[in-house]
């Protein structure tokens, strides 16, 4: 593997862990709540989205016209 | 035989699929031991029938291919042949599509004929209610996909690319695709009266829409494919605007027909996906027994209303931007000056898109929705006369001081102002909350919106088919006849929809098949009116015909107007543009000395564009 | 002049297309929209007590990870590394399959207890199986590009097919990150 | 001010007088006969905004009239217009004049008419009628004497009603287009208006007294519809007791 490549999948990796970190606290939060969860969960799971709208589908493609 | 092989080939893909679809829904009845419905079958047959029809009409030969590593089969035949096979180039799509929505115009007119001749005196007149209700429905939706899709269709088609100096649109497949789709939604909707046919107008409301004949089935499963070709359509022309202009045409130079097309679209690419769940949720309900709209598990018919006018109020703009498009348009090269107030326009086009997604509730004025909803939603719906009132500035302004020139497209142009102007205005009585419950689902409302929509979007399409008839066909039409069609529509029209608001005051409510007795003799003037007005499109028809297989052959520029389109052969030639061409000023530089759009030989003899 | 041109096609092309898709999430993104505010409309934040909180969990899991499997298979296409790109095709296909089935152990558990006649039912089985059939034809996708690429279709230079594949992946795990806590999690 | 643009300003003061002149006559053949005390703010409002829209109308009909008249040019123009994209008072006066009839048009009669019909109903009840509709039929209940009509709606002049409206299948409409109040049936919801009717009447002489269904619900939508009779108080009284008591 080449050095770039090895280093882009690495950030692969760590979006993952991010991405696990986010789905298992809001299972905590969800499944630990009675109530009163929705705003956390939005606060979780939109970054989580964002996520992977930035970095694994590379949104900023479309404005960045170098390449 | 040749040109048919595409449709031949797709409808008996389309036979293999329904059976295939179909089995599967046979076995999945039986599996859950329904009995006594048949529609699975139906809706699951028609998914695959639809997968077949795309395929064999040319998806594969010309797409699919490719996804298995095969080289994609050229399917371009040359001459009038190629209107019939999926063709990609953008001018020919342009073409089906106009062909098309003018005869499903005239067909949806002769309804609405129909209509009226029931309602010509009270009680049963020619039809049964059953009929009649199917008559009214279709009439609706099917005027409705023509003055959502017709100009988007064939006009954004045809000349956007050309308008912003493009060799074709972004996508001239999928272009080709959106076309295609539109084939089994014709073949839908005329089913739908052998299936019993469908009772709810083109709103669909459930639960009624649930619970009646297989016949609106047909008609959800229509409105669904047909929202597929919508979405297809704006994200193509989205994308075309934003990656095929021709250097130099930057967004200030953007012709506002243009800009007309590109926030319509914005609307179709979004909008038109949040109905298609609304559809799908009444598909469901009827076919697979889940219960959105069915109140005693849960359901709320309210769901539906909401979903449905989300989209179904910025579809209006969807119908009526690229109509201001035209307009303006028309209205600038034929008063010869500069657009005016052209950034206000622009800005106005992006306001109405944004208060479009946020006022759908004032259809819902009398639904029984939270209480607290009512104001926010009048207030935003007020607001969109600012927006609406900047066109007519722009209009009115243009005219003002300038050289007009009274063609036929400037008369549609002027006529569409009128009739917008009381389309406009009578829509504040339904936008104020205290007034619309009176008017709510009354023929005043039938009369508001056939000034927008026919007064509008139909004059707005005439006046680009009058505009433009000599581009696209290379001929020119007979001028004596279309203003005789100006004329007489344009009176005939008014007489027709005026003593309608008069009816919806008075106590006739829309969707009826009979009204009391007392209304009678208003009744029978509108029907009177409305024959003379539908007697109009014959002039329409005939001059068409004629002037494009005998009409004396137009030259490329005849009205000497200053856009793109203009400057190239009468018909384009193929490629549009035999060199890319280079914009360097304002499409509308008129009574500038010197002012040049654009030069379409960059690198040879400076053949300057311009007016003058 | 005619060169010129052509290479400006060739670059302008990949950014329509990448623009395109775009849009089409986009467009896409209402559907999710629409469900999901179905789902508030009709039922506020009601969940069954009985809905497999640990399958949902464990689904979501899988299906993140195939995110990350796609998103490796897609830098490995760019670097012209074919074996990487095709293992990690075959390793996203499977978790896809494997979410599939999760989502068929829910539903015959879904069947039992709340059905698809019932208020939470509906919603259930149309936003699991709008979104199942998203992953469906996700899986189709994949697999025609699985084909593709070991025919020695794509390279370094040239991957739209992949990209775009990918992305739509990436699209259908977007939409579950949204789906998932609205269904499942919400109270 | 050019005095080409003044003509504009005297053709619209002239078009305006003269389409006011036509409201004020002709509101009173335009507005059907009305029979509740609600329908006045209706009434009020739609007189209201016509005022308002017929300066609106005159404003964009004379600049119409007076342009094709001046500008127009027989045959094809020579030359081009002035090069005018902008005009700065005019389009600054424009969006003045709109925004600033938007906001008026939203607080009068928009929000004063709604708060006017809030007003209305929260008055104290006297009467409670429900009304359910059915394909293709109304069932009127009169809970507080238990009193069942399917064939007309019989109500007393000067009380204020609460009319409760339900629907046992699909959506329907109570709508009494001399009342001018509409409201949908709903499946599974209970929706309520109110009127106070404020003279005696029937459907026989008059057939804006109509319950009438006013959203598709099927075949028989146009005949959905049962007379309404609006009676003295005694009258009603009377009515009530002659009728079969229902548990």
């Amino acid at each position: 593997m080449k050095s770039d490549q090895r280093s882009l999948m690495r950030l692969g990796l760590w979006v993952f862990v991010a991405l696990m970190v986010v789905e298992i606290l809001e299972y905590i939060v969800g499944v630990g709540l009675k109530r009163g969860a929705w705003p956390f969960l939005v606060i979780l799971a939109v970054p989580g989205a964002g996520l992977i709208i930035y970095y694994f589908m590379h949104i900023s493609q479309l404005w960045r016209r170098e390449e | 035989m040749a040109a048919l092989t595409g449709i031949i080939k797709g409808l008996i893909f389309a036979l293999i699929g329904f059976i295939f679809g179909g089995g599967i829904g046979f076995l999945l009845i039986n599996a859950a031991g329904r009995s006594g419905t048949n529609e699975p079958v139906i809706a699951l047959g028609y998914l695959f029938a639809l997968i077949g029809w795309l395929f064999g009409a040319g998806l594969w030969d010309a797409w699919g291919r490719e996804w298995v590593g095969l080289p994609a089969r050229k399917l371009e035949v040359n001459g009038w042949k190629r209107y019939f096979r999926f063709c990609t180039n953008h001018k020919v799509i342009g073409v089906q599509y106009l062909v098309t929505f003018v005869f499903l115009f005239l067909f949806a007119g002769l309804l609405a004929m129909l209509m009226r001749t029931e309602l010509i005196a009270p009680g049963q007149t020619i039809m049964g209610p059953n009929t009649y209700n199917t008559t009214m429905s279709l009439h609706g939706i099917i005027m409705i996909a023509v003055a959502v899709a017709t100009i988007m269709g064939a006009f954004a088609n045809f000349f956007l690319p050309i308008l912003i100096g493009a060799e074709d649109v972004a996508f001239p497949r999928v272009n080709a695709l959106s076309f295609w789709l539109l084939p089994p939604v014709v073949i839908l909707l005329l089913l739908t009266p052998l299936f019993g046919g469908f009772d709810t107008g083109w709103t669909a409301y459930p639960p009624l829409s649930v619970i009646n004949a297989t016949g609106s089935l047909f008609f959800l499963m229509a409105f669904i494919t047909f929202g597929i070709s919508s979405i297809l359509g704006g994200l193509n022309f989205i994308t075309t605007v934003i990656t095929q202009r021709a250097s130099g045409m930057t967004w200030g130079r953007l012709p506002i027909f243009a800009w007309g097309i590109f926030t319509a679209s914005m609307i179709s690419l979004t909008a038109t996906s949040f109905v298609a769940v609304g559809l799908i949720q009444v598909v469901l309900d009827r076919v697979a027994g889940t219960s959105f709209f069915n109140a005693s598990q849960g359901g709320n018919p309210l769901l539906y209303e909401h979903i449905f006018w989300f989209y179904s109020h910025p579809a209006v703009y969807i119908m009526i931007l690229p109509g201001f498009g035209i307009i303006l348009e028309v209205i600038t090269h034929f008063s010869r000056k500069p657009l005016f107030a052209y950034k206000w326009v622009v800005g106005s086009f992006f306001f109405i898109v944004f208060l479009g997604f946020i006022v759908w509730a004032h259809h819902l004025n009398t639904s029984g929705m939270s209480d607290y909803l009512y104001i926010p939603f009048m207030v935003t719906t007020e607001l969109i006369s600012i927006p609406t009132g900047v066109v007519f500035l722009s209009a009115l302004g243009t005219m003002w001081l300038g050289r007009l020139w009274l063609r036929p497209p400037m008369l549609f142009a002027l006529g569409y102002l009128f009739n917008f102007l009381i389309g406009g205005v009578t829509g504040i009585f339904n936008a104020d909350v205290p007034t619309d419950i009176h008017l709510h689902d009354t023929y005043f409302i039938v009369a508001h919106f056939h000034y927008t929509m026919m007064g509008g979007v139909i004059f707005a399409l005439m006046a680009g088919i009058y505009y433009w008839f000599p581009k696209l066909t290379g001929r020119m039409y007979n001028e004596t006849l279309a203003k005789v069609h100006f004329w007489w529509m344009f009176i005939m029209f008014n007489v027709t929809f005026i003593p309608m608001f008069w009816l919806g005051i008075n106590g006739m409510n829309r969707r009826v098949f009979d009204y009391p007795e007392a209304l009678g003799g208003v009744n029978m003037f509108v029907s009177i009116a409305a024959f003379l007005l539908g007697a109009s499109f014959l002039v329409f028809l005939t001059n068409m015909v004629y002037s494009w297989l005998r009409g004396p052959v137009a030259e490329a520029n005849p009205w000497r107007a200053r856009t793109l389109e203009w400057q190239i052969s009468s018909p384009p030639p193929e490629e549009n543009f035999p060199e890319p061409p280079q914009v360097v000023g304002d499409p509308y530089g008129y009574g500038i000395p010197g002012s040049v759009h654009a030069v379409l030989n960059p690198a040879g003899s400076a053949l300057n564009t311009g007016g003058g | 002049m005619a060169l010129a041109k052509e290479i400006h096609g060739a670059y302008s092309r990949l950014h329509t297309n990448r623009l395109g898709l775009w849009l089409f999430f986009l467009s896409e993104l209402f559907i999710f929209a629409a469900l999901i505010s179905s789902r508030f409309y009709l039922q506020g934040f009601y969940r069954p007590a009985e809905l497999n909180q640990l399958l949902g969990l464990v689904i979501s899991v899988i299906l993140v990870l195939s995110s990350l499997t796609a998103y490796r298979a897609e830098i490995a296409s760019a670097h012209g590394d074919q074996r990487r790109f095709r293992l990690n095709i075959l390793f996203t296909i499977s978790l896809g399959l494997i979410f599939l089935i999760g989502v068929v152990i829910e539903w015959r558990e879904g069947f039992h207890f709340f059905p698809p006649s019932t208020g939470f039912g509906t919603l259930f089985f149309t936003m699991t199986g709008v979104h199942a059939f998203h992953v469906l034809t996700g899986i189709i996708a994949l697999t025609i590009l699985y084909f593709l690429g070991r025919s020695g279709r794509f390279t370094s230079g040239s991957y739209w097919g992949v990209e775009g594949v990918v992305k739509y992946w990436h699209f259908v795990d977007v939409a579950w990150v949204l789906i998932y806590p609205t269904l499942y999690l919400v109270s | 001010m050019s005095k080409q643009f003044f003509i504009v300003v005297i053709l619209w003061i002239v078009l305006t007088a003269a389409g006011e002149a036509l409201v004020i006559a002709l509101t009173p053949f335009l507005l059907p006969s009305r029979a509740a005390l609600e329908g006045q703010i209706v009434d009020d409002a739609f007189r209201t905004l016509m005022m308002l829209a017929v300066p609106v109308l005159a404003f964009v009909v004379a600049m119409l009239i007076y342009s094709v008249l001046r500008f127009r040019r027989r045959g094809e123009p020579t030359q081009d217009g002035p090069a005018m994209r902008s005009h700065g008072p005019f389009i600054a006066g424009w969006m003045l004049v709109s925004t600033a009839l938007t906001i008026v048009m939203i607080v009068h009669p928009g929000i004063t008419g709604m708060n006017a019909l809030r007003a209305q109903a929260g008055k104290d009840v006297d009467l409670v009628v429900q009304v359910e509709g059915s394909r293709w039929n109304w069932k009127i209940t009169y809970p507080q004497h238990k009193v069942i009509s399917r064939t007309e709606l019989v109500l007393p002049v000067d009380g204020h009603i609460r009319f409760e409206v339900s629907s046992t299948d699909v959506l329907h409409a109570f709508w009494i287009p001399s009342f001018r109040m509409k409201i949908d049936a709903v499946p599974g919801m209970m929706t309520t208006i109110y009127a106070t009717p404020s003279k005696t009447g029937s459907f026989s002489s008059d057939h804006k007294i109509r319950l009438q269904c006013a959203e598709a619900c099927g075949i028989l939508h146009d005949k959905m519809m049962v007379p309404v009779r609006v009676l003295e108080q005694k009258e009603f009284e009377t009515w009530l007791s002659q009728q079969v008591k229902v548990d």
